[in-house]
């Protein structure tokens, strides 16, 4: 079995600490694998609104060099990455002709073979089952587990978790030894691609994920996601500016929650990027 | 007539093939794309085999074609008239090639189809049939002609026998006025005999169809049947390789007011074959089906038509997809 | 020797503006075994008829072919005709010269020379046909009614009326149904009880009725007219003979937690229970999964406080045969359970119910006497919101379809909230208002109107709890697609309804077919509602799809009149256009080998195996018999059979051969 | 095949069965069906590359039903005819012993009909591949070339029906081609009433063929018959993704149906 | 080839086609004269070898018509019809049997101009493909050519 990685855009800039993360604990379990060369950007969020090919041939590009090089999964850290990756992997699975469109696009053969990991189920697949033993500091927190917009949906292709109340990230976390609360905007708009254009209506939408999150109590928010993580922490100025409030609550990774709870330093996990501070280690 | 023999050249042999396919029909055998032989109308002489040991099917249809229409007729209102088939149509064909078990078979069908009313259809072909025969250089494990009262160059049903030399000049033994006639159109290609002796191949006696005759006389109930014939499947395939099964179906076909009746094979191995209107069939399973194939040919027609209802050319055995063998069965049925 | 007789029609000039008649009828007067052909200007008139009428005797005519109009205009006049002649009326066929040749062709030669060979066509077939008789079965004057709903007690009672005997099945102790459930009733809003009990007393008591309660069906074979069905009576544990209903053992019984079924699981009751206090029977029945006794060995308690004796612990199930002419399904329906929709957050909040409960919770009898109060901590509610929809016309995560009934009841519901809690609020949110049907959308108007309901449109996109309330974030499209958010302190899920559980298990126990979602499907959308693919059983009610109490009720009588005009006649009478499987003397018996590969392509299961014994009573063939009371005469089989052992009267293999050798050959 | 010999004298001995249907070698060293009903003669069994020929189509035949109980030396082809038969109510399980080969020709141990069908099911049911290529070839050629090709092959069949009475789905006691009102099949055999003949045997296979290729192998003027019967199965397959003779509950392609089948050309 | 009039049979149900047709008549749309119509119960009913019997006795080409899926008077047999279609289809190709001589439709008994549209459109392009030839050559010359010196 042959693992791959996409980092994607993010992952390699305003998200190190998540790559930083991801790498800190697949180190640490003993995981390998290999970054696909070569790699380009995957479309998201806007080549799906303005050409369909061009946003097939994107990752369709990106899924035939990891066949090339006899990948048989990848897994794409980055939410957005993911569901493009998947999303592309499911219509030319669906409608040959487009495929050898695509094909001729990218000047490749694509066939559709890799399997396409989330980190969720990378997690789960790879080690949630030797998480046990590794446990030397349990995560003794309460945490609010946001999944966001592309972990879940569309859920027809992704047939990945409960797309109204998804369950996996929180069943990371209780194996870590949080307690996962009872948290309604899991799955609610943080504003994701406005980050730049509409920072008012990221501050709006943040701002109530947040503000719930801590109205029940939680420590941290816990995401998947490297745009939910941007929109939570580094908008933190303009959504207390923007409510009038004072939210501190962090917002961490779910790889950065598993590394802290495998004892690895909160430099190591990248915790000393965030813009809102970290105060549990 | 009084035989005499000749010898013909190899290249002698090909210019008679070839005088004789240019001036009439000439039914030979030649060996087909999927290594199977069969007899085609003027074959080129290349194309012509003579070193097969049978033919897929035998040359029976030469006289007893497959399918042979017998009047056509048209309904009016009231009244139907009938057109016969003008048998004076039927053309002169050289049989070129068959061996001497398929060739004795034209005496085994005449006494069939001529036993008391001549059958016009067969008759006229008969009579329109000049037989060049070659006696058998080859035989293998399914050959037992001479169980039966034939040797790998009998002279019957021939009208002329060529026989293969060691050079692969051939001796032609002329048989009838139908022989003497084919020499007659270029006598210069037959020489006078030599005494080389002509390669025949040897096939050994299984069984005495004598003793075998006389034993089917009392084993009508014989548990052999039922025994030895559990394999047979009940398909036609042995009756219709078979040169000297003689059976046939009569049909109407019409499509409007046009119409014809026609004559097709038949065999007694389909459970149809005797099937009553009523639903009663007096041979309702395969074993009474293969006694009665056996019976008839080794039993009843040499009580009714004075013959043998077998040449021992093999084809239903060698053809059989299940391996029904009936030189072996024939054996077996000696000793019981 | 055949004797045809061809009638060719002018219909005015309809045929014969584009069509040479006199031509068609000489050519047609020369074909071999035509002894009459001649034309006339209007063949289905009286005199055209009469023409008809004589020629066939004169003639002796043993065929008649009408070459006028098409046969699915005219076919019955023509076989009437030929049948007062005193010919069989299956020896006259239709030749179509108008629809299908001189209505749609130019006048010329070739119009004319199709319209010979059409006709040519039709007297080679005909020579073909045979003197058919009607096929008559008799009919077993007893009905079944499954299901003692308002729908099947309506069938019931309107069969029962007419005089004939009607069994009924119900599964539940009582019979009653949802509608015994329900507090009160759109759009009248009078007591769903006080109409309803009435009835089901009255087929408790009515003489020609039979009930049979806490009691499945089986198994149903045989056919129209002639069911033979097996009933399970599922052992009620008790001598109902004996029992005279006091409840003691109801009240004694120490298992006293079991999710009552009736309240929707928001009350309790004993092992041993009468469903609720109306029900007919009045009788008790233990619960054998929850009785102590049954799962403990011992208790008792019961046996010993009843005054008359009547438990019986070692009661066996019953297994009856009945006989049975009619069946009329009346299975009902269920709610979909909300929980499949997690963003609505049933089963995680107890203060989000379903409509059911809702019912019950302002039932009168109901759990909180008819006082509306938050399942969790007894409140009545100040802000109440309502969801239509919950889960219905969603085909990418719900169900497609439309349930009918929930805008209405959602709208009564408010109004009964609003009833009972004055100073309260409701909010209903809803995708459309369906509200078709008498007096319906005067009491959606009202309800928003008169009690001042907030009805909001657009869609509710997640329930959650916080600090006890209930947040439900939906959307009001009327107000420029704003979002809304509504702080309510009860949830009420309008949820689809969805066919019954178990309704797959008994259309295949019946032999009816059944939609995607397990509703029993009518035999024809529009024309035929009431009927089933499977001749003799009906449907009643909403196993068939969502309805209503009215629109239940009138189908339950629809069906009951189909079962009444089917047990008017002692005799069944069909058309024998049926398929037929060979038979012939012993031993062939039939060409049939038994495959029954034919069975597979039956919609009607009209083929049967039957058995051919030797003297010793052994089998020694099974082949194929069409039940020709179940038979329509569509003749996949027949196309199927590979031995052509199954042909079809009217069209058999024969005559569809001689129909292609004639349109194409010279005669 | 030793085992197969102890296995076939065990089942005769202890009188579990009447008769074993096997192989057994003839006089000129063709395999051919043997019927052993004494086990002192189960030494004369046989299994090797030589034993081809499809044995079930004996299960159905009257006079091998009269012995008794029969077990049977059974390839996945006869396995898979058994199933088919069954599901045709055509036999009944009870009535067979099963001596399971395997495609390496080792006995295989076939306790019941469930074994049976998890053989068949890991098993490949497509085509035999010596045949896979030659379809693929044929599939190549334009309308024309085909229509003279089976024009030519079929001139040369007799109608001896070899075909049909060699294989074990057609077990039907009256063929349509006996029936007379109306005439399906021409009597005669002259091109075009073979074709109708052919035609005919090929639809009523469509999804019941097993891809045995015994009606190939029993013409005797080597037509290649077999080619139909499999390229339906090749699109049995390719529309209705099955494969026959899988379960003993199979029903026919053709006496079955799906709403949403999907086709092209119906407009 | 200008006098060709093409020999077509079609096989309809009785339920939607045949009474298809006949609202093609009521409407009075003209189509062409070359189709006559055998009426069966239901496309299930159709045996594939009435095809054969129709190229057999010179037909240049056939329509096949029922109800449209999910419409059957008889609930499924257009559906089994359908299955059989397919594999009649496929072994025809096979066998090199010119299938653009056969129309497959689905036209109901509300759909009268479709049927003139099918008729009209399965004749031109019989007009295009011209007469049979090859398969009545195959039905005529076979038995001369068997009995070669008939």
């Amino acid at each position: 079995m042959k693992t791959g990685i996409y980092p994607g855009c993010s992952l390699t800039g305003s998200a190190r600490d998540y790559n930083e993360s991801v790498f800190a604990i697949a180190e640490a379990f003993g995981l390998e694998f290999i970054q696909i060369p070569d790699w380009n950007c995957c479309g998201a969020t806007a080549a799906h609104n303005l050409n369909k090919e061009l946003s097939l041939a994107l990752p369709a590009r990106i899924l035939a060099i990891a066949e090339k090089n006899g990948l048989d999964e990848i897994i794409v850290p980055c939410a957005a990455c993911y569901s493009r990756l998947v999303v592309t992997q499911h219509e030319l699975k669906k409608d040959p002709e487009l495929k050898n469109r695509i094909c001729e696009v990218i000047e490749m053969d694509y066939r559709g073979t890799s399997v396409i990991l989330n980190v969720i189920e990378w997690i789960d697949k790879y080690i949630v089952p030797k998480l046990e033993e590794k446990i030397v500091k349990p995560f003794n927190y309460k945490v609010a587990c946001y999944y966001g917009c592309l972990l879940v949906r569309p859920n027809k292709i992704l047939n990945y978790d409960r797309v109204e109340d998804p369950q996996t990230l929180d069943v990371v976390m209780s194996k870590l030894g949080a307690t996962a609360i009872d948290y309604p905007y899991k799955t609610e708009c943080c504003g994701a691609g406005l980050s730049i254009s509409r920072t008012d209506i990221v501050s709006k939408l943040s701002g109530k994920i947040i503000e719930d999150a801590e109205h029940r109590g939680a420590d941290a928010i816990v995401v998947a996601c490297p745009m939910c993580h941007s929109n939570l922490d580094m908008r933190r100025p303009d959504i207390n500016k923007y409510w009038d409030t004072e939210f501190k609550i962090p917002v961490i990774f779910v790889t950065q929650a598993i590394g802290l709870a495998i004892g690895l330093s909160p430099q190591k996990v990248g915790l000393r990027r965030h813009f809102v501070e970290v105060k549990i280690s | 007539m009084e035989t005499t023999r000749k010898l013909i050249r190899k290249q002698s042999l090909e210019k008679l093939y070839n005088i004789l396919s240019t001036t009439r029909k000439v039914y030979a055998p030649v060996i087909a794309s999927d290594k199977q032989v069969e007899y085609k109308y003027n074959p080129a002489f290349t194309d012509v085999t003579f070193d097969h040991i049978r033919s897929t099917l035998s040359v029976k249809n030469v006289v007893f074609p497959k399918v042979e229409n017998l009047f056509y007729y048209t309904n009016k209102q009231t009244e139907s008239t009938i057109t016969d088939i003008d048998l004076n149509k039927i053309q002169d064909v050289v049989l070129w090639g068959a061996h001497p078990c398929d060739n004795a078979a034209f005496d085994t069908l005449r006494s069939i189809f001529c036993w008391d009313i001549t059958d016009e259809f067969f008759a006229k072909r008969l009579e329109k049939l000049v037989v060049i025969g070659f006696s058998c250089h080859l035989s293998d494990e399914y050959c037992f002609c001479t169980s039966v009262g034939l040797t790998p160059n009998s002279t019957k049903g021939s009208d002329i026998l060529l026989s293969r030399l060691k050079n692969g000049d051939y001796h032609a033994e002329i048989l009838t006025e139908k022989g003497n006639a084919i020499v007659s159109i270029s006598p210069e290609l037959f020489e006078s005999v030599t005494n080389e002796e002509a390669e025949i191949t040897s096939v050994k006696q299984k069984f005495n169809h004598e003793q075998v005759t006389a034993k089917l006389a009392t084993a009508f109930e014989n548990p052999f049947w039922v025994a030895n014939s559990l394999r047979c499947i009940g398909c036609g395939a042995c009756a219709y390789v078979c040169p000297t099964c003689a059976c046939f179906d009569i049909q109407d076909e019409a499509s409007g007011k046009e119409g014809k009746r026609y004559r097709s094979w038949d065999s007694c191995g389909f459970g149809l074959f005797t099937l009553h209107t009523s639903g009663h069939n007096p041979r309702n399973v395969q074993s009474q089906r293969w006694r009665q194939r056996i019976m008839h040919k080794f039993s009843y027609m040499p009580e009714r038509n004075n013959s043998l209802g077998c040449v021992g050319c093999g084809r239903c055995s060698s053809g059989c997809p299940v391996d029904m063998n009936i030189a072996e069965q024939l054996e077996a049925l000696q000793n019981i | 020797m055949a004797r045809i007789g061809v009638f060719i029609c002018h219909c005015g000039e309809n045929i014969s503006a584009t069509v040479d008649c006199g031509k068609v009828a000489e050519t047609i007067g020369k074909l071999k075994h035509v002894a009459y052909s001649t034309e006339y200007k209007y063949m289905c008139s009286d005199p055209g008829q009469t023409l008809i009428k004589d020629a066939i005797k004169e003639h002796k005519l043993t065929g008649v072919v009408v070459s006028a109009c098409s046969p699915r205009m005219h076919e019955p006049t023509f076989r009437k005709a030929c049948a007062e002649a005193g010919l069989n009326p299956f020896l006259c066929e239709m030749a179509n010269l108008r629809e299908h040749c001189s209505w749609v062709h130019e006048k010329n030669e070739l119009t004319t020379q199709k319209a010979i060979d059409i006709v040519r066509t039709q007297v080679e077939k005909v020579k073909l046909n045979s003197a058919l008789q009607p096929i008559k079965v008799p009919v077993t004057k007893t009905a079944m009614v499954i299901g003692g709903g308002i729908a099947g007690i309506q069938a019931a009672l309107d069969i029962a009326n007419t005089g004939h005997k009607v069994v009924m099945i119900e599964r539940s102790p009582s019979i009653g149904g949802h509608m015994s459930q329900l507090s009160e009733t759109f759009p009248t809003l009078d007591c769903s009880q006080c109409i309803l009990t009435p009835r089901m007393v009255e087929v408790a008591q009515h003489p020609n009725i039979t009930l049979y309660t806490y009691a499945e069906v089986e198994s149903v074979e045989g056919f129209i007219g002639n069911f033979k069905v097996k009933i399970r009576k599922k052992a009620k544990s008790l001598d109902e003979k004996i029992c005279t209903g006091c409840g003691l053992c109801t009240t004694k019984c120490p298992q006293k937690k079991i999710p009552n079924e009736f309240e929707q699981g928001m009350g309790m009751r004993p092992a041993i229970y009468v469903p609720f206090p109306q029900a007919v029977p009045n009788r008790p029945v233990i619960d054998k999964e929850h009785c102590t006794y049954y799962i403990k060995g011992k208790c008792k308690i019961c046996e010993v406080v009843c005054p008359t004796k009547a438990i019986r612990f070692d009661q066996p199930d019953e297994i009856l045969d009945l006989e049975i002419g009619a069946i009329v399904v009346a299975t009902g329906f269920d709610i979909k359970h909300a929980d499949f929709f997690p963003e609505y957050g049933y089963g995680k909040y107890k203060d989000i119910i379903d409509g059911l409960q809702f019912e019950r919770m302002a039932s009168a009898s109901g759990p909180t006497s008819g006082e509306i109060r938050r399942p969790s901590d007894g409140q009545v509610p100040k802000n109440i919101v309502f969801i239509a929809c919950a889960g219905s016309r969603d085909p990418a995560k719900g169900i497609a379809y439309c349930s009918k009934i929930c805008c209405m009841y959602t709208a009564k519901h408010a109004m009964l909230y609003k009833h009972k809690v004055h100073e309260g609020r409701a909010h209903v949110f809803y995708m459309d208002i369906r509200s078709g049907g008498k007096n319906y959308d005067e009491f959606v108007r009202r309800a928003i109107e008169e009690d001042h309901v907030n009805y909001i449109r657009g869609r509710v996109s997640t329930v959650f709890e916080r600090d006890g309330k209930l947040i439900v974030k939906g959307v009001d499209t009327l107000l420029g697609a704003q979002p809304v958010e509504i702080v309510a302190d009860m949830v009420v899920l309008a949820t689809a309804g969805v066919a019954n559980a178990g309704a797959e298990d008994l259309a295949q126990k019946l032999h009816v077919s059944y939609d995607q979602h397990k509703f029993f499907a009518e035999a024809h959308p529009k024309l035929k509602p009431v009927e089933t693919n499977t001749a003799g059983i009906f449907l009643a009610g909403a196993c068939q799809n969502p309805k209503d109490i009215p629109d239940a009720v009138s189908q339950a009588s629809g069906s009951a009149v189909k079962v009444a005009a089917l047990f008017s006649q002692d005799m069944l009478t069909r058309e024998p256009l049926v398929a037929v499987v060979n038979r012939y003397a012993p031993p062939m018996y039939s060409t049939c080998v038994g495959c029954f590969l034919c069975q597979s392509v039956c919609p009607y299961q009209a083929i049967e195996r039957e058995e051919f014994k030797n003297r010793e009573g052994k089998v020694v063939k099974t082949v194929a018999k069409i039940n020709e009371g179940l038979c329509q005469g569509c003749g996949t089989c027949v196309a199927l059979c590979r031995s052509k052992s199954i042909d079809l009267l009217g069209y058999s293999n024969n005559q569809v051969h001689a129909e292609v050798m004639a349109l194409l050959n010279e005669y | 095949m030793t085992s197969l010999i102890i296995r076939a004298k065990e089942l005769l001995e202890n009188k579990t069965v009447q008769v074993v249907i096997g192989y057994e070698a003839g006089p000129t060293g063709v395999a051919r069906p043997a019927f052993i009903t004494d086990p002192a003669k189960a030494e004369s069994l046989i299994y090797d590359e030589r034993c081809v020929q499809n044995l079930a189509v004996y299960l159905t035949k009257r006079e091998v039903k009269n012995i008794g109980k029969m077990a049977i030396v059974a390839t996945l082809p006869v396995m898979r005819s058994i199933m088919m038969l069954i599901s045709e109510q055509q036999l009944f399980a009870d009535n067979i012993v099963v001596l399971g080969i395997s495609a390496d020709g080792k006995l295989l141990d076939i306790a019941d009909n469930k074994v049976m069908q998890g053989y068949i099911e890991k098993s490949d049911l497509s085509n035999p591949e010596k045949y896979k290529g030659l379809l693929t070839e044929f599939n190549k050629l334009s309308p024309e070339e085909k229509f003279l090709y089976w024009q030519k092959e079929l001139s040369k069949c007799i109608k001896c029906y070899a075909c049909r009475q060699a294989c074990p789905m057609c077990y039907c006691t009256r063929c349509t081609v006996e029936v007379n009102q109306p005439q399906w099949i021409p009597v005669k055999a002259n091109t075009h009433g073979n074709m109708e003949w052919h035609i005919l045997r090929a639809m009523h296979l469509a999804g019941r063929c097993i891809s045995c290729g015994e009606c190939g192998r029993a013409c005797p003027v080597g037509i290649p018959c077999h080619l139909l019967t499999m390229h339906l199965t090749d699109q049995v397959y390719n529309y209705f993704k099955v494969y026959a003779g899988t379960s003993e509950k199979m029903s026919s392609v053709l006496s079955t149906y799906e709403p949403n089948d999907k086709e092209s050309f119906i407009i | 080839m200008s006098d060709f009039e093409p020999k077509v049979v079609a096989f309809v149900c009785n339920w939607c086609t045949y009474a298809g047709a006949d609202l093609t008549g009521t409407s009075r749309i003209k189509y062409a004269s070359n189709v006559k119509i055998i009426r069966f119960p239901c496309t299930g009913r159709i045996d594939f070898m009435l095809l054969l019997k129709a190229f057999a006795n010179g037909a240049d080409g056939i329509i096949v018509s029922g109800c449209h899926p999910n419409d059957c008077h008889y609930t499924s047999g257009n559906f089994h019809a359908k299955r059989r279609w397919i594999m009649f289809k496929e072994l025809m190709d096979f066998m090199g049997v010119d299938m653009n001589r056969v129309t497959f439709s689905w036209v109901s008994a509300a759909e009268g101009a479709k049927w003139a549209d099918v008729v009209n459109t399965t004749v031109t392009k019989i007009r295009e493909l011209g007469p049979y030839v090859s398969y009545k050559e195959l039905v005529n010359k076979s038995v001369e050519e068997e009995v070669k010196n008939d």
